[in-house]
């Protein structure tokens, strides 16, 4: 039974006796605010943070150009976010695993996937390593520590507590990071992730983008609550809110949060408050239920360009780099992106592989049944034609149609 | 007549319903200010307020077990689930409770009020987690009535019918439709019959059945078999929970023969209903095997999603097999 | 965005910054702590709970003990917590909505169910409201306002804040409460039904029975955190935690409670601290997993005992009224069992019927099938044989067999 | 040979898996220090300590999501679920990530480890929540597979080489036969194949097929219709997903003749998948059309459950009824 003291007055606590704060190291202007300390970042940390950065920003706009002139299906921007997504991967220990939901592609960025491995992904071609079975933006990386992205919201916070209680058993040090958004947050499966965590002691941190927005709805109608910090309370959780612009807080947080997990077993919340800057995807159109000036005053607030002073001012990045990293930056992209729409589509038995660890008869039954009816109509399923006999395709790029999905 | 796409007879279906009845509630993820995702619920909470046209949380689970509470309370609910691949969450909630609440109850309660809607299917390029076809999860589950309607008419009479069933209605939308499928459909109110079958073309060698988008696919593959001399009766099933066994049957004591399609992954989909009731009623009538024409037994794929569905050349394939077994 | 103010120092919170006390009134002894105030309730008042209180615990020893005898199949005992449960009950307007989990009987008492109505689902006969066809224990009752009992943990929290949405809207100025047991607290359904309730403004009470136990599993093993009430931050939600053992502090506390729900369409969470005296189930023995020692400590804590001394301080009750009552109640569940054991099980059709509104073709002919079945093999089925000809079976007592399920 | 019944010849299970692998975890409601309602986890906490075997908080989809993430991570877990009945709040982590983690990730990550025991069926007076028989939800979910062991010896083979099996796979206990079902059960360590059916009896006149706690009640049907000069064929398909066919159908093929059992409803359950593949397969030699014998289409009943059940006079009359067709 609690142990709390007794009173014997009636009265109900409203639910907001207690405020959580917002820790905040730089302000807009790229300084340190006042009693604030910067956490320890070197010249080459902060580079690479900075360059991941960059990097995801004009992967972002360049796909999501490509989506508009139709070369790819769907696209998802991290834009607005890539401080606390970024952020927090750096203060990690690159073989820490990443459990993302679907907007952090800042995070694979920081850790080395190639824009050839976007690429191979985005146009679900025969290198992708999801074998063209997922919609864009559904990357993974094993050699990365990135598990991949799966469109149902929320489910992979209980398999983040799960994965870091292996970890923990395992004894390697290691801990796991979940990202989700706070309307992820709503789901069940968050409600179950934190507690059983709590009560079993993993080493895993909840990292919450609260972002304003999941989808059309705001956060005030996802929760009345005073964003999703206080739940900690309720799993006897440490928690902490940071400014999810800020890199060095975000940073420094992630730090102390991975410590507090790996060193004492013990789970713990960030919430990063941040916003949404473009659509929700390729699919959404923001203007249906917010407004340009809502919108402007956060393009303010941009978290790169809130890096990009803070560096200047250190002295570590200049505007010639600037150019020089986006163009080549740009051109990296163009040319991954025609590079991987050339290549052909996987395999046609890529359709039945993977099911289970080895095709089972009835679907190598439905994988000839099927190989039989395309023999028959070669022209009325040209993708799959082309791999019939996976033998003789390779290289064959002339069937191959505009690549998108 | 007014032309719609099915969104449109949608929609219209819902503001009938909840300008008849102000018990009528229609809530779910995105549904309120926005209209939805797919835009069904357009303009449904600037007529009737706030408090019956609204957002929820993003909890599946929540939203059912919200409107379990609300149809057995005495309103009539018409929950969203954005897409069909997002309903298990609410699994729970759906068969066990839902399912359950008359029986359990002796019909002290019941949440025959019950609407909930889902897009459903493939053809658009949305992988597994947005293309799945989830009837026959539920078409095990007594209590339930599923419905899926082929074309904005069917669409509008089906939804007004089901929200004013007095059982608890899951009615799956065939999404690749939403704005391809347009049609006469009538200003008025009207309903059409859940359980019934209807047989959208007669014919006396092969006997076709589906629901759903995939009626549209059927009667491509019957234009192909039409041209070889192959006379096609074809049925719309409508509702598969509970289904017209006896216009089935009816349909194969005539022809003999029998070919069942749907997206969803072949073993233990509906098909499988299907053909095991009626082999048992018409065994001695049949002519050849009843064929079906299924997805393949994988999770929805993306880029082979072309050869993955049951399209058809694989349908036509199908009735050729079927006649000349 | 959040409006909380900024800090600039990394620190977390631990999750335990806010401890909630326990609102106690009643001292075991049967008097009023100092500085407590008692809630206004009136003799009249205090005798029908005290009545109910005695007849839920008589109605479980006597039934526990049916079971032992092998008269009934399963018993769930509310003994411990009926302070709980029926302080919560009587402080709400009789037309107020119940949803209980199952260990709520005490309401039921409360509101006038009689033990022929308890006997008839126990032993599942055709005077069932539910038709026999739940296990003993999962009552219902219409006219009462008592939903019928589901066994599934936690479906029926956001149910309940689905039907008070109703009642919000119908203006009747009824509200919803519903039980659930700290262990049920721990499923995702619990979430969802609290943060929707507090986002829509729902009048529904949220009652968390924690006794300490889930079957087996003891609350240290169910949450780290300071029990459920601490949940109500996340969702900036009322609450108040309460002794459930003192049976003017959670009628108090539920008053109020109904106030803040009902007059300003907000939900609130009510914890009671109590304890399972009993078996989880009769299918269950704890002495596998707890102490008597502990058990022992707990009985001296009996709710009735405590509201007894206070009665008799009062001057509302005495040791005669109590000898009489017992007794009469005894005798009152023993005729009662008699006659529900010997009526007849509900008949064949109701296998069938409200699985929908109407019986489909498909039903009838299973069904029809059925019955020929049993004409073939009568002696194999005697419950279905009578109730083949429902108009035959009528009175025809003979053949019922011992009547338990 | 030591008898065992089936919960120790599962605890048996549990004990050699965890005794040779430490990677193997066992984890639920109650399944800790209490070694779980039926006792199937007892004293395992005692021997292989609370990190690998222990209580959960009271949460199925939660229970599952963690296993899920321990199996990717590399671990075995084995999670049971209390009841089958409450199985349905992790469905979506079941049907939507457990049976799609390898497919949807080309590999890079999969949850083959993962095993989810539960007990199913009726037989006990458990009413709607205690009694279901859900394998037909699970069966139409490619990704996994679902195991159904009929007695001691089978359970123990069956779940050593779940938990060994590269696949995630449900694992169905007949909880009916917890403790009725006695047999001899070597010591040691021995697997029993996944996706084979066996032949437990063989004969000429009508194949009978079913799994788990129906294998009992078609023992008893074949008893009486051997007595009337009908020799029967016997199938124990001991996994449904993926299931035998070709054993099946090579039996029909001889006998002519196929009867299905299971207790859950008829529509939508798996004995339509079996009759409608069957009917394919064999239909030039069926010489009656297939039978089956389920549970009604209801929710599970209590009080008239014995008329609700398949049992064995049922099946005896399908058998009756198939012969003479
Ligand atoms: C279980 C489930 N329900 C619904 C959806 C559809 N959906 C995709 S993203 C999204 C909004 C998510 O919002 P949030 O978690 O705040 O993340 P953000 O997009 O803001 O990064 C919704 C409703 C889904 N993918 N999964
Ligand atoms: C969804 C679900 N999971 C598991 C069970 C099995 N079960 C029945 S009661 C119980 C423990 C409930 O504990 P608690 O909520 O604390 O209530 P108490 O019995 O203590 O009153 C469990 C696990 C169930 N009925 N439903
Ligand atoms: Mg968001
Ligand atoms: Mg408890």
């Amino acid at each position: 039974m609690t142990t709390t003291r007794d009173t014997h007055a009636p009265d109900f606590l409203a639910g907001d006796e207690f405020s959580i704060p917002t820790y905040r190291v730089l302000s807009q202007e790229g300084r340190l605010f006042e009693g604030a300390e910067a956490p320890e970042l070197d010249r080459d940390q902060a580079r690479r943070i900075y360059h991941a950065m960059i990097a995801t920003r004009v992967l972002d706009e360049r796909m999501m150009a490509a989506q508009r002139q139709g070369r790819l299906s769907f696209y998802m921007q991290c834009t607005g976010e890539e401080a606390s997504v970024i952020g927090a991967t750096a203060a990690l220990d690159d073989a820490d695993m990443i459990m993302a939901q679907y907007r952090e592609q800042g995070a694979l960025v920081y850790r080395g996937f190639s824009f050839d491995e976007f690429m191979n992904q985005l146009f679900g071609n025969e290198l992708d390593y999801g074998k063209g079975r997922q919609m864009p933006i559904h990357y993974g990386s094993r050699k990365l520590h990135y598990m991949t992205i799966s469109s149902p919201l929320a489910t992979q916070i209980p398999q983040a507590t799960g994965y870091a209680y292996g970890q923990k058993l395992a004894g390697g040090g290691q801990c796991t990071i979940v990202f989700f958004g706070e309307g992820a947050a709503s789901e069940g499966d968050f409600h179950a992730a934190l507690n059983m965590a709590a009560v079993h002691e993993v080493p895993v941190i909840f990292f919450c983008r609260n972002n304003g927005y999941a989808i059309s709805t705001p956060s005030i109608e996802q929760f009345a609550a005073d964003g999703v910090a206080p739940r900690a309370f309720g799993y006897r959780m440490h928690v902490i809110r940071v400014d999810g612009n800020d890199i060095l807080a975000v940073y420094r947080a992630t730090q102390e949060a991975r410590r507090i997990a790996v060193e004492h077993n013990k789970p713990v919340l960030i919430e990063a408050m941040t916003y949404r800057l473009a659509a929700h995807s390729s699919s959404d159109d923001p203007s249906g239920y917010r407004s340009r000036k809502e919108e402007e005053a956060w393009r303010e607030k941009d978290p790169i360009l809130r890096m990009r002073r803070w560096m200047d001012g250190q002295g570590w990045w200049d505007d010639e780099e600037e150019k020089a990293l986006q163009e080549s930056l740009r051109r990296e992209v163009l040319e991954t992106m025609k590079r991987a729409e050339k290549r052909p589509p996987p395999p046609l038995d890529s359709l039945v592989t993977d099911v289970y660890a080895d095709v089972t008869p009835a679907l190598q039954h439905q994988l000839d049944a099927l190989k039989a009816h395309i023999r028959r109509y070669p022209d009325a399923y040209p993708r799959g034609a082309r791999s019939l006999d996976p033998g003789l395709s390779q290289g064959d790029d002339a069937a191959s149609d505009k690549g998108g999905a | 007549m007014p032309t719609m796409n099915m969104l449109q007879a949608i929609n219209n279906a819902l503001d009938i319903a909840m300008a008849e009845d102000e018990k009528v509630l229609c809530f779910g993820e995105d549904v309120g200010g926005f209209g939805g995702v797919f835009r069904a619920t357009s303009h449904l909470q600037e007529k009737y307020g706030r408090a019956r046209c609204f957002n929820t949380p993003l909890v599946e689970q929540g939203i059912i077990g919200f409107a379990n509470g609300l149809a057995a309370q005495g309103s009539v609910p018409v929950a969203e689930i954005q897409f069909a691949d997002y309903i298990f969450p609410a699994f729970d909630q759906i068969v066990n409770e839902t399912a359950k609440f008359r029986y359990r109850s002796g019909d002290l309660f019941n949440v025959g009020g019950l609407t909930i809607r889902a897009p459903y299917g493939g053809g658009i390029s949305g992988g597994h987690y947005h293309s799945q076809s989830p009837e026959a999860y539920f078409a095990h589950t007594p209590g339930l009535k599923v419905v899926v309607p082929r074309n904005p008419y069917e669409a509008k009479g089906l939804l007004l019918a089901a929200i004013r069933d007095p059982d608890p209605v899951l009615f799956f939308e065939p999404k690749r439709l939403y704005r391809a499928a347009t049609g006469e459909v009538p200003e008025e109110d009207y309903q059409l019959p859940i359980g019934e079958a209807e047989v959208t073309k007669e014919g006396t060698d092969v006997t076709l059945v589906g629901w759903g988008a995939q009626m549209e696919v059927i009667e491509r593959a019957v234009e192909l078999a039409e041209k070889e001399g192959i006379s096609c009766e074809v049925i719309d099933l409508r509702s598969i929970l509970p289904w017209d066994e006896d216009s089935v049957a009816e349909s194969v004591l005539k022809t003999g023969r029998l070919v069942v399609t749907h997206e969803a992954p072949r073993t233990g989909g509906f098909a499988g209903e299907i053909a095991a009731a009626i082999q048992d009623r018409c065994f001695l009538y049949l002519e050849s095997p009843i064929m079906r024409v299924t997805g393949l037994d994988t999770p929805f794929p993306l880029t082979l999603e072309k050869e993955y569905l049951p399209d058809h050349l694989k349908i036509f394939e199908a009735i050729r097999e079927s006649v000349n077994y």
